[in-house]
């Protein structure tokens, strides 16, 4: 097992090296060999990953029945006597699986981003940042302990920030990077005063002491309250809340539409493959205390996720740019995941830990064929040079790889079988049905809902109307198309991973089986989803505009995103910036620096009193004094 | 002598304190030097008549006066030399103008 | 002759080059050559520190030596460092080393300038190693009257008054900090022996409580308001607004920590049962500092005056941490004098060179640099991201140091108002964001800033050796964590 | 009571004094203030016939009037416009001037008027003759002032002097 932490520990060198080299000596190279010692960095991480994933489930992870947790760190920061900061690696079998996924999107992204990017200004400074938001994503994922874990997941936020803001020119990108990072940085300040409280009462940052349901922590009775709640209560959601910034809940979502301003192939890396289910991956390492300590925070988890994936699935049937209803399709998915964890139990016998391990499995399936959507759709908007649906129609003729791979992804997403998602979705909706119906109700309807829209985005683009183009779209290169097939490949097969043998929520595995009284319905909504979509979307007709109509202020509602950014925009720019800042500032100026002026007024006053007394004027002299005179006079007399 | 000593010293009294007002007041350095010529005058008065009212065999006051008239005739003459001298500098003699060597 | 010496007799043999020297390229060349020689000296410390240290573990104060410079009174100067003072030593030498970089361009009255600028290093380093409370006054004194004549001559903008006002505030506070001092001097026999002003001797003794309830205030107030504590912050902006670039460097880099350090070399160390009385008061305007100085910046416009106030919110974090009177917040509080120190005097340095090229540091007037000036813009992210606490930069080894330690506090006061400081790490990420999302990225604002260049050779050097610094401590914070928690075992063996 | 004929003269003298003094001071041409000053001065050394000291009366219209005031008239002449006026002073400021000068003077006069004073028990109307005078001046017996005469000397030389050096022109 030792080489296989030192080459996750390559894993993560490589590409902090060539973030470094591209970083530093990129403005010295051609765009071909900065493109080159990315793709190559990558190109090995993925290698390596797969070695140590491939090993770790089928020889040296296996201990007995479970896998094990195997970690190595060194001290890299003295904090108390129980608290010091390690840097290390972690290999279990969640970090094992997001290595996997990690490194394959990557690769693929770096791949296509050499024919995406090709030629555009600063595509070394592209690839530097990729390279770190590699680097921040497996480090994320291999962290051995929280804090770890949140030193990862802040670097990740600043590679997103760069990434999205890449187009600096451009005020909306500049404007989008910015709300990303300040709305999850605000998400993390919760992250980090739940790990302030979690450390304090467990006395670790460790997650092997945090998580193992045998140890001392677990059998420890802390009963401190703050505001009526446990302690633990507010640490989880607190921590919770970090998870909630970056995988874009409710209602800290908002940064993700706005973050497709970022180039196409960076959305599907980041915001729907990889730094987007850092929230889900957080909750799912923090399972057993959540599980144990805190489960009616796994509750509140639980609804957070439907409400989120309701909404957003409602906010997508409404928008008309290509790649933000890719996002809130992401966001639903993601609340999918959320949901699956919020219902699921640990253990694995019987459906005890189903949500676990199905919350997993999405999340894999999810990354694969979210991404292919992404670059399917970057293929469109390359073809095209827009991102709007309007804009686009009939496009199955001219780009028929895309279209196939589009076609796949779509189906998958909408839980079709025998494609990846229906799999990992059912799993899904199984779990929630045996644990509340409330929850199964409104996933049921959420996929429904994302058949349809996605359906509708795929019609819109490669059926009904065709535009006039300036010049005839074109299929890209090998390089852009490659990536799309070797995605569509992995949608496809993916499914079929027994995947409940690898991932579960103690190690042990599990058997999962058909459960037909949910799997069937949920095929038979997606196809009414579809159906519907096929009839409004395919050929162009006015269905979809009376639809839209009659909705009215629902549709209304929708299509603005139900107000969240005027909201947050009122929040911040009124309340944050004019009031409190504003005031601040303003106390600042004039009460504080007012005071302290005043004293120099005043003592500057005074003196020049005091001055005036002495002013040379022989008169006033002459008056004081007789007046003195008479006055020292008059009291000796009387 | 048929007036009583009083009489002179009310006069006096009020002729120093009519000067101590044009002290005062006068803003011109040649009025305020006649301001204080009405003092001193005032004072010479108090000299006299206190030595002939209450001690009439000696000279002291009077002496005092002569020497006070000498004196402020003396100091009269710096102090006009002085103005003129200011006023071919600064051309004017008005107290509240001339503040350059005032601080 | 002590080794520490060197860092009082090497700027002092510089003044005298500059006094001599005629021509302005000389005194410059001698400026560079000279603090990069102050520089190694700091290195060459810190090694024999580290080797001294090893044979000799149990001294707080290391190559110690007393001169008698007034015995009536019993008052030596007296030298000594431990590891904190090693580290603020190489900090002074960093920020002198890289402001007389910065100060290359330097055009009107060169060599009163280095003069001054010298005499400002010597009164910090001076500081630094002086143990002893008058020759620690002494040199406080020393660096700030220069600091007048440094703002008030060489300043751009409201100079006369700002620098009146810094200087005043400044020398207000000192009058507070000569009354503690001779507060702690009068009381420092317990009970028996000599008056002494030397802080090892005093820590032997224990000044009595009523004493320290008088005399904490006064000295933690004193060197406080030059570590920008509220309300006692408001030269700061106006003062860092107008200075010339090196000396805002330096003020808000090593003359702000003065203050930090004093408060814990002088009040804390010597007075514990008196910091335990007044810090929840202390904690309370620290903690106002904190969010309050970060609140402040989002909405200013001049760049000077958003970092004055971001130096506000960070030293304010340095008190705080001291306040909480614990080993893992103090160490932080330290890190985070480091940390903040390289941090701004990169930001200050940022600011001159952009202030050069652009003659406008308001925020509204400029626009796309990155696009014109590459090199100066990515180090200003560099700098916003240590400032707003990116991993593997200092900031963030420093703040979470703090914030965990003040969190370690078993009062749920503490803990408290630790999570209340904690939210500064959101606005710091407001208003830093918005300086680089308007001066740096979206479309060039003026067509007249196409015409300018990016940073010269000198400007290069300082800033590379600065992020170096900042990177280095943020990549390796065990290192500088060690040796700082270390020398801190017996302060807190006192608390 | 009958009414003497130097009760009448010291009652005429009174009022120019008083009037004369009080005009001099309010008066806004300088010239006239001179000139009742002068009035002032004249009728003083009317007291001082009244009181039997003829030799001062001389010495008063010689010195004062024949002297300092004629100084007072050429420096008028030399640094002011024929009649120009002097600005009006300011209220505060002669309301500050009537609070001293009249306190003062109903002080003063509180204390002379309820003063019981040893008035000699005989007031020699005679005149002091100037031979007395002339001893008096010039000796440096007890009563005698030659010394205070040299010095009076001495200082209106380096009157003199001075007025000469400050006055001239460069």
């Amino acid at each position: 097992m030792e080489p296989y932490i030192l080459i996750a520990l390559f894993i993560l060198i490589i590409p902090i090296f060539s973030f470094l080299l591209l970083g530093l000596l990129g403005s010295k190279m051609s765009h071909k060999t900065a493109g080159l010692i990315g793709t190559t960095g990558l190109f090995i991480v993925a290698l390596l990953s797969y070695i140590t994933a491939f090993h770790y489930f089928f020889s040296f992870g296996k201990v007995g029945e479970t896998y094990e947790k195997f970690s190595a760190s060194f001290q890299w920061l003295h904090l108390t006597d129980h608290l010091h900061i390690d840097l290390g690696v972690l290999l279990d079998p969640i970090s094992s699986m997001m290595l996997v996924v990690i490194s394959t999107v990557s690769l693929m992204v770096h791949i296509y981003s050499l024919g995406y990017m090709h030629g555009e200004k600063g595509f070394q400074r592209y690839y530097a940042f990729l390279s770190l938001f590699s680097f921040s994503m497996l480090g994320l994922v291999l962290a051995p302990n929280i804090f770890q874990m949140y030193i990862f997941w802040e670097l990740v936020g600043v590679s997103s920030y760069l990434l999205i803001g890449f187009y600096y020119t451009k005020p909306s990108a500049v404007a989008a990077s910015k709300k990303a990072f300040i709305v999850t940085r605000f998400a993390d300040l919760g992250f980090l005063v739940g790990i302030l409280i979690l450390s304090y009462f467990t006395k670790t940052f460790d997650f092997n002491e945090l998580t193992n349901v045998h140890g001392s922590i677990f059998h420890s009775h802390i009963t401190t309250t703050f505001m009526g709640f446990s302690v633990f209560s507010w640490a989880t959601l607190l921590i919770f809340m970090g998870g909630a910034g970056k995988s874009a809940m409710l209602p800290l979502h908002i940064w993700l539409p706005d973050a497709m301003e970022g180039p196409t192939p960076v959305s599907a890396l980041i915001h729907a493959a990889t730094m987007v289910v850092a929230g889900v991956y957080l909750v799912a390492r923090l399972f057993p205390f959540y599980y144990f300590m805190t489960p009616h925070v796994l509750t509140v988890i639980a609804y957070i996720g439907a409400a989120t994936s309701l909404f957003a699935a409602v906010v997508a049937c409404t928008q008309t740019d290509i790649k933000r209803v890719l996002a809130f399709s992401t966001i639903s998915q993601i609340a999918y995941m959320m949901v699956a964890l919020g219902v699921s139990r640990y253990g694995a016998d019987g459906e005890a830990g189903l949500g676990f391990m199905a919350s997993m499995f999405h999340l894999f399936t999810h990354a694969f064929f979210k991404a292919l959507l992404f670059l399917g759709a970057g293929a469109v908007i390359h073809a095209v040079h827009s991102n709007d649906m309007s804009d686009m129609g009939g496009l199955r003729k001219y780009l028929p790889i895309t279209h196939i791979t589009f076609l796949i992804a779509c189906l998958s997403i909408a839980g079709i079988p025998p494609f990846s998602g229906f799999f990992s979705k059912d799993e899904i909706l199984v779990a929630a049905f045996h644990k509340d119906i409330v929850l199964f109700a409104c996933q049921y309807l959420v996929a429904g809902l994302t058949a349809f829209y996605m359906f509708r985005l795929y019609y819109n683009i490669f059926w009904g109307k065709e535009n006039h183009y300036h010049h005839t779209p074109e299929e890209a290169g090998l390089n852009m198309t490659g990536p799309l097939m070797f995605l569509a490949l992995l949608t496809v097969v993916t499914g079929f991973i027994p995947f409940a043998r690898f991932v579960t929520s103690d190690g042990l595995k599990m058997e999962t089986e058909m459960v037909w009284i949910v799997a069937i319905p949920s095929v038979l909504v997606g196809v009414l989803g579809i159906v519907i979509a096929t009839i409004m979307y395919k050929k162009p007709t006015t269905i979809s505009d009376k639809v839209a109509t009659s909705m009215g202020g629902l549709y209304k509602a929708a299509s603005h995103k139900f107000y969240f950014d005027e909201l947050y925009m009122f929040v911040t720019k009124k309340i944050i910036f004019g009031l409190i800042s504003g005031s601040i500032a303003w106390f600042d100026r004039h009460v504080v620096d007012g005071f302290m002026n005043f004293q120099a007024y005043w003592s500057n006053g005074l003196s020049s009193k005091i001055k005036g007394l002495q002013s040379g004027r022989l008169q006033q002299y002459a008056w004081v004094f007789a007046a003195s005179v008479f006055v020292i006079a008059a009291l000796v007399i009387f | 002598m048929s007036i009583p000593m009083e009489f002179y010293l009310v006069v006096s009294t009020i002729m120093f304190f009519t000067g101590v007002y044009g002290f005062i007041t006068r803003h011109n350095m040649l009025a305020i030097l006649m301001s204080l010529e009405l003092i001193l005058n005032a004072v010479n008065v108090n000299f006299v008549v206190f030595n002939r009212f209450l001690f009439p065999g000696q000279m002291e006051g009077m002496f005092f006066s002569i020497f006070s008239i000498g004196v402020a005739a003396a100091e009269t003459a710096v102090a006009i030399a002085i103005i003129i001298n200011v006023f071919r500098n600064m051309k004017k003699i008005d107290t509240s103008e001339v503040k350059n060597m005032k601080y | 002759m002590n080794f520490l010496y060197l860092f009082v007799i090497l700027p002092l043999l510089m003044m005298c080059g500059v006094a001599v020297l005629k021509q302005a390229k000389q005194v410059k060349i001698l400026m560079l050559v000279g603090s990069g020689i102050i520089l190694l000296t700091s290195f060459v410390l810190l090694y024999l520190f580290l080797q001294a240290r090893a044979i000799d573990s149990v001294s707080p104060m290391l190559f110690r030596s007393d001169l008698m410079w007034y015995s009536a009174f019993n008052i030596k100067f007296s030298v000594g460092v431990d590891g904190i003072s090693v580290l603020m030593i190489i900090l002074s030498s960093i920020i002198v080393f890289t402001g007389s970089f910065i100060s290359y361009s330097m055009q009107e009255q060169v060599k009163e300038y280095f003069l001054w600028f010298l005499m400002l290093a010597i009164g910090v380093f001076g500081f630094f190693i002086t143990i002893d409370l008058f020759s620690m006054f002494f040199f406080y004194e020393i660096a700030l009257i220069p600091m007048y004549l440094l703002i008030g001559l060489w300043g751009t903008g409201r100079k006369e008054y700002s620098a009146m006002k810094l200087t005043l505030m400044l020398m207000g506070g000192s009058a507070f900090l000569l009354l503690g001092i001779l507060g702690i001097y009068f009381n420092s026999n317990g009970g028996n022996g000599n008056l002494t002003m030397n802080i090892l001797e005093i820590a032997k003794t224990h000044i009595p409580v009523e004493a320290q309830n008088i005399f904490f205030p006064l000295t933690f107030l004193g060197f406080g308001v030059l570590g920008a504590l509220f309300p006692f912050h408001t030269w700061s902006p106006d003062g860092h607004a107008s200075a010339p670039t090196a000396v805002s460097m330096l003020h808000a880099g090593v003359l702000m920590k003065l203050g930090g350090y004093g408060c814990f070399r002088v009040a804390i160390y010597l007075m514990p049962e008196g910091a335990e009385t007044y810090k929840i008061l202390f904690l309370v305007l620290t903690g106002i500092s904190v969010v309050y100085g970060a609140f402040g910046a989002v909405v200013q416009k001049d760049l000077k005056y958003i970092n004055a106030y971001s130096s506000v919110s960070h030293c304010g974090l340095v008190l705080f941490a001291l306040l909480m009177l614990n080993k893992t917040a103090m160490t932080g509080a330290v890190m985070q004098m480091l940390s903040h120190g390289l941090m701004t005097a990169l930001f200050f340095a940022l600011i001159g060179m952009i202030y050069g090229r652009t003659h406008t540091r308001l925020i509204t007037e400029m626009g796309g640099l990155m696009k014109i000036m590459p090199f100066i813009s990515v180090c200003w992210v560099i700098a916003g991201m240590a400032s707003l606490g990116l991993p593997g930069l200092s900031g963030f080894v420093s703040e979470m140091t703090i914030f965990v330690g003040s969190f370690q506090h078993p009062d749920i006061f503490h803990r408290v108002i630790t999570i209340l400081a904690c939210s500064s790490i959101v606005i710091t990420a407001v208003y830093i964001l918005r300086v680089v999302g308007k001066i740096l990225l979206g479309p060039v604002f003026d067509e007249h800033h196409l015409a300018l260049t990016d940073a010269t050779w000198y400007e290069k050097i300082a800033s590379v050796t600065l992020i170096i610094s900042i990177a280095f401590i943020g990549m390796a914070p065990f290192i500088s964590s060690n040796i700082i928690s270390d020398s801190l075992t017996s302060i807190i063996s006192r608390l | 009571m009958e009414i003497t004929a130097s009760q009448i003269i010291f009652y005429i003298l009174s009022a120019i004094i008083v009037g004369c003094s009080i005009m001099s001071v309010v008066s806004r041409k300088i010239l006239r203030a001179a000139t009742y000053l002068l009035f002032v001065l004249i009728a003083t050394a009317g007291f001082y016939v009244l009181l039997n000291y003829h030799f001062l009366a001389a010495i008063q219209i010689s010195v004062y009037v024949g002297g300092i005031l004629v100084l007072f008239v050429f420096s008028i002449f030399l640094t002011s416009q024929v009649g120009e006026k002097m600005p009006q002073v300011k209220l505060s400021r002669r309301i500050a001037g009537l609070i001293v000068s009249l306190g003062g003077a109903a002080l003063t006069l509180f204390v002379l008027l309820t003063q019981n004073y040893p008035y000699a028990a005989k007031v020699s109307e005679s005149e002091i003759d100037m031979y007395a005078i002339g001893q008096s001046l010039m000796g440096t017996e007890r009563f005698q002032y030659l010394l205070p005469f040299e010095a009076i000397s001495v200082l209106l030389l380096a009157c003199i002097i001075t007025g000469i050096l400050v006055a001239r022109k460069k």
